[in-house]
């Protein structure tokens, strides 16, 4: 085993387990339980990437979700790769490939770190606002270059293998975080019998607890947390999950968990048989009450040069040493503000290396595990701290001095102490990102220097992450929490008995940020505060200086934050550092706001089961199967799937769209085709009131629709914009049956219910949907009565059976309810029946159809046959700026109704009395061969410059087999009153084409067809 | 109420019908059956399904006389005839959803009419348009947890409930009508989508589908 | 002003960048000033930028409750265009424009305006039929313009899925190739060091609590630092508006909805132009730094949180996976929502108001920031002379009461 | 992510089964015909939008398909009450707390209702502009 830096023994890795891995195509091995940054530090890994801005060499600086260096591309096939993983987040399995994002040609010898050497001088933060201005024709080539050096990872370029899921749950109380408290919390909370759901980040449950070096009940920590969820697993009423980061918090306490299930296990999601996981779960928590026991993170001490790989956290130091068993380094120095950070040499001394000496920047340090450092030899160097590390690919050393916090001045002089790893500990910041993330402001506070959440209804913090640090304190804090939250989502909770611990005496900390140097901060070495987007204590300074003021500008001019770790190590540092550049406080100069995600979360696992042939539902008719065998081509509409026309094979040659268009309109107009119209909105409307209420909302009178008839009605909003169309029937003095555009068929169900509801409770009148229920076929031309005739027991005859007549009986020997209402201009039956039967009245039909050449049409040829005619479609003819005047449709509105309907008032304002509003017309092209284009624009004047004056536009436009020539509808300025003027459509290729204004309708206007 | 057409949309002869899951079938065929699916799904097709609308106490009355059944006038509840083979279920404080067996739907109709008199109601029969799928097995509610954001806990959700909800990017009636199993009601022209929604989510535990 | 170059950025680097001046200063508010301008976003730095430039009336505050620039300038995606329906919509966008195309060098501040073009996805008959319509009246407009095809648009962006097998398969699109994107915090930042420069004080962290009225004429504005006077007052206030309107006693056909936008992290550039649809309803585009910039819908309900619904959030990546099913795999860094006021016809208000010599410009609904130089340009002509600005005169609060509505959602279309 | 009581079904849903419907306790006026264009306006389209204490209509469209009228704080968006069709708010201007309006939290005064005429959230969407 070549892992030079693993330790014999120790740690929670399973060393009889070997894992082979790649890194930057070199061969390593980890074992399991590893993290790929465990293992990288195993191997002695130092360089891991290269940084963003000015591609300088940089290691691993932590070991949780906080690391901003160690980003890594993930996946050995094109499909399975992940861009920007985490090293110290991703498990270590069999075969994981991974490179560095950045680097050219590789990430040891990278050509851009001359570019970050020789031009880090000129790009101070924002340097490219005040550059690549002249010419201004270049621009476009500096941003091409400017672009080339984006990015971290890249994106795959191949479909996703995986798949994805949503899961939703309920709770009493959520735990976030399976540290001491989030695990005193859970066991409290899940001893009342509440509904629990424990989530943590890691890979293993315990947290601090993974790593600490404390006793709990006389035993090492980490016994207790396994007996804490050996119990909890053994509950009905809890839900654990490990590797499940809790990423957003949103309103009214929901919290989306991102469950990686699969990615410690492979690059791609493994499946058993036809058996196929999800490679992550999205849980969807909607939870009575949370615990917010997220713990803090670390800030590391900003001093020169303090990006050189070996430059550590304190803690990261000891969770590799005690969790992983790997020891980054053969000599510490270790800087540090607070005792907690002398766990790190002492974990270091104990694995039998060296450490070189604490510096620590307080004038007295005293405590427990100070005695401890002290009684073993190690020395400690009091008011001090490093103000620079040495080295480039790797610490070489260290230079310490004495400082002055107060004056920030180094004081005495510099020390060189020889070592290959700093570690350094600035102090610790709660994990308070999820509690802002419903806007909420955290509170300052100085005695613990940090950031606590401020109240959110709903939510308990706990432990670390309200800053209660001490295990004995923060598990006691943890159950309470628990407690409380159980309590507060109704449920009583019992106290829990609380172990034993040694209470450890710590010294007070102080607040250090930004460490001192020689020079200025302008001059001395880069002094990193955020090192994904390598944001300098220069950096902020300057932003400072040129008045960015609020830590917001700061943030923006710097980019400082906005890395994928989103500033979890540097945005406390840097808020410090401009306040004392501004004189101000920390919390004067502004407060974190943190927004989702915690830790960024793959797009798929959002997405979930929503994508491909489940991104949207599809519609179909009950006669979808005969449409496909039939060769149909489909149209989307809303949600359906609507037969567009049906090509026929004709000697081997498949119709194109207008050869099927056109036969399909002339057997229309010659003999008899069918159309499956089911997809019309159909609503039942029963009640007294009924007629009453159909005469509110529709534009025309119905109070005279006798049972039996059938009427068209128009449907405006009250600001008199045509919404809706459709004929409703008369089916008894206090039943209709309402049809709607196929896309409007929700829309105006909920516009019934909504001004029933709302405006007019006291009219009796019930609505339901039977859109569903009922299959419709149009049995359209003049052949269709003969054909109808064969199937049905209905009299037919042609005065007993008139246009806008409907009847009953039977068609196929199936109960059918059929209307006599035509949208193609000629005799036409339309067919209900209860949809479970409609493939048989529909196969009869042909059966009979044959001697007929009953032909299917589909929406095309539907459109075609009704524009013929001048009938609308709402949606493609009007816009929602066109009243029913608009469309010269008078006949159709009540104007003496005694109820002001919706929308009348509206078309007595100013705009909507206008002469030259635009209005419905058709127009004949002058050139009978063109067909002109749907949404050309229309001038009176062909001849004026750009701006053109446009006076409409072209809204249907087909060539007609029936009448020989092309035509459309269109709407025109004034049109009503310009029949037979000449209008001008210029179009791109700069052909002006010229038009008629003619009536709309172009065939029949009597109406003799439908009528026969 | 009175003027009302009623109209039997079911024929007296035996026409070949096809049930809204019946495209799904034809296209995707069946999963291959397995020895241990932690689910099983099959389509309860061909019911009766009536929309009562009115007031509670007025329908209450004719729903007792009529169907032997009290209406469940309390939010989101379902009561069954002893049978278990019909049903009304509450969809709004006034709105439900009766289902019988196929072809007692008609009859059903005109006998509450006759007992709800000139009362201001409506039914309407909407069989053709909305199908039954029952699920079952040990994953049918983590299946469920997939696809509605409703709480399907037992606590939350037991036996003798039902819901309008969100399933997936549709909408269904989900109702629990015994310890076992559970119902959606889907509209028809969802119904394809629900069915490759369940098939795909349920996929991990293995999926019987019974015909 | 120091003047910015290349040059000047060597010269300062041997000064260790010492010597860089203040972009603004942050200066006292004084009793008395010609104009004031409520709201320090973009539209209102610009609005003041050019009443000093265009205007010569330097005598002018900006009042910005917050920090210049930090509402909805620093929240939006950035996508500038003009490919506009409706004539009036067309002209004013397309002013806005063209002040774009040389804005980095009027404010001598590199707004990285990249005109990497955008397109406007079809995916139904009627999404084509709108297309047309909308790049025909664009093209007399004067405004670039084409409609693609689905081989068109595979051409432009060969990662999107164009095929049939996509749930609403692509069938073309409209492009504007001078559309594109800008630096939208650099937008803010130079207007208001160009305003700065010319006399104008940005009042940060102050607050307007009321507006004083004599007689039907503004005299001048409450604040949190004190009453400061003045008889031109311009209201450019975003999602505040309606708070504002309230202050000085009338309604606006307003309502403040949340929306919402989101981040990738940094990836390698992939994606060179702005793909938007409306149909699957997502929009995306890829910034400098390597982040995919996407939008999202807005929530339906009125929000002031800066937030909306995760529910939107999801949708949105839905759409953006349906049409780049390769992007599944990437991950999502980051959401923020903003304020957006919007109008019933998808229009703003630019107008006079019931109070003399109070006007606001509001209304921008989500197409705010693209309109930035050109609504600061002809709402700085409309507070110096008084009246509305020709290009702002459709736009007025009047229509609403007579129905001149300039119906931007129409082009939408509402039904089939 | 909204966690709304509908007082219909009496219980707690998911926003994902309601859609909002703009604000409430707004009447068509009573008699169209005899009112002004700019009364007809200003039932069309002008509305509260306030920062703080909101009434608006909701419908529980997938669900019961019920109206019903929710009061909320459009800042913290936290729900006060849910209240039937023609109930009247409890939480209102007035009950608002001293430190509420000195915060300068806005209550809606009502007015004109918006029964439709205002385009609904998705046609909001559709036509969003970015």
């Amino acid at each position: 085993m070549n892992q030079v830096n693993r330790l014999p023994r120790g740690g929670r890795v399973d060393r009889s387990h070997p894992l082979n891995f790649t890194f930057n195509g070199k061969q390593y091995v980890g074992c399991v339980g590893d993290t790929l940054a465990s293992a990288l530090l195993a191997n002695g890994v130092d360089v891991v990437n290269r940084s963003f801005k000015y591609s300088r060499p940089r290691g691993i600086v932590a070991a949780g979700a906080e690391e901003p260096n160690a980003v890594v591309q993930l996946g050995a096939s094109e499909a399975a790769q992940v861009p920007n993983v985490r090293a110290t987040q991703q498990a270590l399995y069999e075969g994981l490939t991974a490179r560095s994002t950045n680097g050219w040609p590789n990430v040891q010898r990278d050509l851009m770190g001359m570019v970050g050497k020789l031009g880090g001088t000129f790009m101070p933060p924002g340097f490219y606002y005040k550059t690549f201005m002249a010419p201004a024709s270049l621009w476009m080539t500096y941003e091409k270059y400017i672009r080339k050096s984006a990015g971290l990872g890249r994106s795959p370029t191949e479909p996703d293998p995986d798949s994805y899921e949503h899961i939703n749950q309920h709770c009493d109380v959520l735990i976030i975080g399976a540290g001491p408290a989030g695990l005193a919390a859970a066991i409290t909370a899940a001893r009342s019998g509440a509904r629990v759901i424990l989530c943590d980040e890691q890979e293993e449950m315990g947290g601090s607890l993974l790593d600490s070096r404390e006793l709990i009940d006389g035993a090492p920590a980490v016994q207790w947390s396994d007996r804490v969820l050996d119990e909890l697993n053994a509950m009905g009423n809890v839900t654990l999950l490990p590797r499940t980061t809790a990423n957003g918090y949103h309103d009214h306490n929901f919290v989306t968990l991102h469950e990686r299930r699969t990615e410690h296990l492979a690059d791609s999601a493994p499946s058993f048989g036809s058996r196929r996981q999800a490679r992550s779960r999205m849980h969807r928590i909607r939870a009575k009450q949370v615990v917010l026991a997220t713990g803090a993170h670390e800030r590391p001490l900003v001093y020169a040069n303090n990006d050189v790989p070996g430059n550590l956290l304190a803690g990261a130091v000891s969770t590799y040493v005690r969790r992983y068993g790997v020891v980054p380094g053969q000599k510490l120095v270790l800087s540090a503000t607070n005792d907690h950070a002398y766990r790190a040499a002492l974990d270091w001394h104990e694995a039998g290396r060296e450490v070189v000496a604490i510096a620590d920047a307080r004038a007295n340090p005293k405590g427990d595990l100070v005695d401890k450092a002290q009684s073993l030899g190690i020395r400690i160097i009091a008011q001090s701290a490093v103000i620079e590390a040495k080295g480039a690919d790797r610490v070489s050393g260290a230079r310490v001095a004495k400082i002055e916090i107060e004056s920030f001045k180094v004081v005495g002089g510099v020390e060189e102490l020889a070592c290959d790893t700093i570690a350094s500990s600035g102090g610790y910041s709660p994990v308070i990102h999820l509690s802002s993330h419903t806007g909420t402001r955290p509170t300052w506070r100085d005695d613990i220097l940090g950031f606590v959440p401020g109240e959110v209804k709903g939510l308990t913090p706990a432990g670390g992450a309200r800053g209660v640090y001490p295990l004995g304190d923060t598990i006691r804090d943890g159950a309470e929490a628990g407690a409380q939250a159980t309590q507060a989502a109704g449920i009583d909770a019992g106290a829990m008995a609380l172990p034993q611990i040694t209470a450890r005496q710590d010294g007070q900390a102080c607040a250090l940020y930004q460490v001192p140097h020689l020079k200025p901060a302008m001059r001395a070495p880069k002094q990193f505060v955020d090192l994904q987007n390598d944001v300098t204590a220069a950096g902020i300074e300057l932003a400072t200086r040129e008045g960015f003021e609020s830590i917001e500008h700061v943030k923006r001019y710097t980019a400082m934050g906005f890395g994928t770790d989103q500033g979890k190590l540097g945005n406390i540092n840097g808020m410090a550092i401009a306040a004392r550049c501004l004189n101000r406080s920390i919390p004067e100069v502004g407060t974190t706001v943190f927004r989702p995600n915690y830790t960024p979360v793959t797009f798929g696992a959002i997405v979930g089961r929503h994508c491909r042939e489940l991104f949207d539902p599809e519609r179909y008719t009950a006669l979808h199967q005969w449409h496909v065998e039939h060769g149909a081509e489909f149209e989307d509409v809303g949600q359906w799937k609507r037969p567009w026309y049906f090509p026929r094979t004709v000697n081997g040659k498949k119709e194109t769209m207008h050869e099927a268009v056109a036969r399909e309109c002339l057997a229309v107009r010659e003999r008899v085709g069918i159309l499956d119209a089911s997809t019309l909105g159909k609503i039942d409307i029963q009640g007294p009131d009924a007629r009453e209420f159909l005469g509110r909302v529709y534009t025309n009178k119905w109070a005279k629709l006798a049972p039996g008839r059938v009427r068209y009605g128009l449907m405006c909003k009250d600001d008199g914009m045509l919404m809706d169309d459709g004929t409703t029937s008369c089916l008894g003095e206090n039943h209709f049956l309402m049809t709607t555009t196929t896309g409007g068929a929700a829309g105006v169900m909920e516009w019934l219910e909504l001004w029933h509801q709302t405006e007019w409770p006291e009219l009796d009148v019930y609505f339901t949907s039977v859109t569903d229920h009922w299959a419709t076929m149009t049995v359209t031309g003049p052949d269709a009565r003969k054909l109808l005739a064969e199937v049905t027991d209905i009299d037919l005859d042609k005065d007993q059976f008139k246009f806008m007549d409907w009847r009953e009986g039977t068609v196929a020997g199936v109960p059918a309810r059929v209307f006599r209402i035509s949208f193609t201009g000629e005799l036409a039956y339309e067919i209900n029946v209860q949809a479970n039967y409609a493939m048989h009245v529909w196969t009869t039909l042909f059966e009979h159809g044959e001697k007929y050449d009953l032909t299917p049409y589909g929406t095309e040829t539907m459109h075609v046959l009704r524009a013929e005619k001048g009938l609308i479609i709402v949606g493609q003819d009007t816009d929602g700026s066109v009243t029913p005047e608009d469309l010269g449709m008078q006949w159709a509105i009540g104007y003496d109704k005694p109820y002001s309907w919706i929308g009348k008032r509206a078309l007595s304002r100013p705009d909507t009395r206008r002469t030259d509003r635009k209005q419905f017309v058709g127009l004949k092209p002058k050139d009978p061969n063109v067909v002109l284009e749907e949404g050309a624009q229309i001038v009176f004047d062909p001849n004026q410059s750009i701006p053109m004056s446009m006076v409409g536009h072209v809204t249907s436009s087909y060539y007609s087999p029936t009448l020989g020539h092309g035509f459309a509808l269109a709407v025109v300025k004034g049109g009503h009153e310009r029949m037979g003027e000449t209008v001008y459509l210029p179009m791109v290729d700069g052909k002006v084409h010229e038009a008629e204004i003619v009536s709309p309708v172009f065939l029949d206007p009597k109406g003799e067809r439908q009528n026969v | 109420m009175s003027d009302v057409k009623e109209f039997d949309t079911r024929p007296t002869g035996s026409p070949s019908s096809e049930s809204p899951l019946a495209w799904s079938f034809h296209r995707r065929g069946t999963p291959p059956r397995e020895a241990s699916a932690g689910v099983t799904l099959r389509e309860k097709a061909f019911l009766g399904h009536l929309i009562l609308r009115g007031g509670a106490i007025v329908l209450d009355e004719a729903v007792r006389e009529v169907l032997g059944i009290t209406l469940p006038a309390r939010p989101n509840t379902l009561a069954l005839d002893n049978s278990g083979e019909r049903s009304i279920q509450w969809l709004s404080p006034d709105e439900w959803l009766v289902i019988v067996p196929g072809g007692e739907e008609f009859a059903l109709e005109g006998r509450l009419r006759k007992a709800l008199g000139q009362a201001h109601y409506s039914i309407v029969n909407v069989s053709g348009g909305q199908t039954v799928l029952t699920l079952r097995g040990e994953k049918a509610r983590e299946v469920l947890m997939k696809s509605t954001p409703y709480d399907v806990h037992p606590q939350a959700f037991p036996v003798g409930k039902g819901v309008t909800t969100v399933f997936a990017k549709a909408s269904v009636v989900l109702r629990r009508p015994t310890e076992e199993g559970w119902e959606l009601v889907v509209r028809r022209s969802f119904a394809d989508y629900c069915y490759r929604w369940l098939l795909d989510a349920a996929a991990e535990y293995g999926v019987i589908v019974e015909r | 002003m120091q003047r910015y170059s290349g040059f000047g950025l060597v010269k300062h680097a041997l000064s260790h960048h010492e010597n860089w001046q203040r972009q603004w200063r942050n200066p006292t508010p004084k009793k008395e000033y010609d104009v004031i301008i409520i709201g320090g976003g973009g539209h209102g730095l610009a609005t003041a930028y050019y009443l000093a430039k265009e205007h010569g009336i330097t005598n002018v505050a900006v009042i910005e409750k917050g920090w210049l620039g930090g509402g909805n300038t620093a929240r939006n995606t950035t996508i500038v265009r003009s490919n506009y329906l409706w004539d009036e919509a067309a002209a004013l966008y397309e002013h806005s424009m063209k002040l774009w195309e040389g804005l980095s060098q009027d404010l001598n501040y590199n707004v990285m305006f990249s005109q990497r073009g955008v397109l406007n996805l079809g995916h139904t008959l009627q999404d084509m039929r709108d297309i047309q319509r909308r790049v025909n009246a664009n093209r007399l407009n004067g405004i670039d313009s084409e409609v693609l095809d689905a081989k068109g648009v595979q051409a432009l962006v060969p990662i999107m899925d164009c095929s049939k097998n996509a749930r609403y398969p692509v069938m073309g699109a409209s492009w504007q190739p001078r559309a594109g994107v800008a630096r939208h915090d650099a937008v803010a930042w130079g207007f208001a060091r160009g305003a700065d420069a010319r006399g104008v004080d940005i009042l940060q962290q102050t607050e307007v609590t009321g507006f004083k009225i004599l007689d039907g004429r503004v005299v001048g504005v409450h604040t949190n630092r004190g009453d400061i006077g003045a008889k031109t007052v311009g209201c450019v206030a975003a999602g505040n508006s309606g708070v504002l309107a309230k202050m000085a006693g009338f309604k606006l056909p307003l309502e403040s909805h949340p929306l919402q936008a989101l981040v990738s992290e940094p990836l390698k550039p992939i994606l060179d132009t702005v793909v938007m649809s409306n149909h699957v309803h997502g929009y995306i585009s890829q910034s400098d730094k390597g982040d995919l910039v996407i939008g999202a819908g807005i929530d339906g309900y009125l929000g002031y949180g800066q937030r909306g619904s995760y529910s939107t959030v999801e949708h949105t990546l839905q759409a953006i996976v349906e049409m780049f099913p390769i992007f599944s795999r990437v991950r999502m860094n980051r959401q923020w929502g903003g304020i957006v006021d919007t109008c019933p016809d998808a229009c703003p208000i630019l107008s006079a108001t019931p109070v003399k010599g109070l006007f606001f410009n509001c209304g921008w609904g989500t197409g705010g920031f693209k309109a930035t130089p050109g609504s600061g340009h002809v709402f700085a002509a409309t507070l110096a002379k008084g009246q509305v600005h020709p290009l702002a005169a459709p736009f007025s609060i009047d229509r609403f009461h007579t129905g001149a509505l300039v119906d931007e959602h129409g082009a939408a279309g509402v039904a089939h | 992510m909204f966690h709304i009581y509908c007082p219909y079904c009496e219980e707690h849903r998911e926003e994902e089964e309601f859609h909002p419907k703009g604000q409430a306790h707004i009447q068509r006026p009573e008699d169209p015909e005899a009112c002004s264009d700019e009364t007809w306006g200003d039932y069309l389209f002008f509305r509260d939008n306030p920062r703080g204490v909101h009434h608006e209509l909701w419908v529980h469209a997938v669900g019961c398909r019920k109206f019903f009228n929710i009061t909320r704080h459009t800042v913290s968006y936290e729900i006060l009450e849910t209240y039937k069709m023609g109930e009247q708010p409890s939480v209102t201007a007035k009950s608002l707390s001293e430190k509420d309006k000195q915060a300068g939290v806005q209550a809606a005064s009502g007015g004109w209702q918006t029964v439709g005429a205002r385009p609904e959230s998705d046609a909001l969407n559709k036509g969003a502009r970015v």
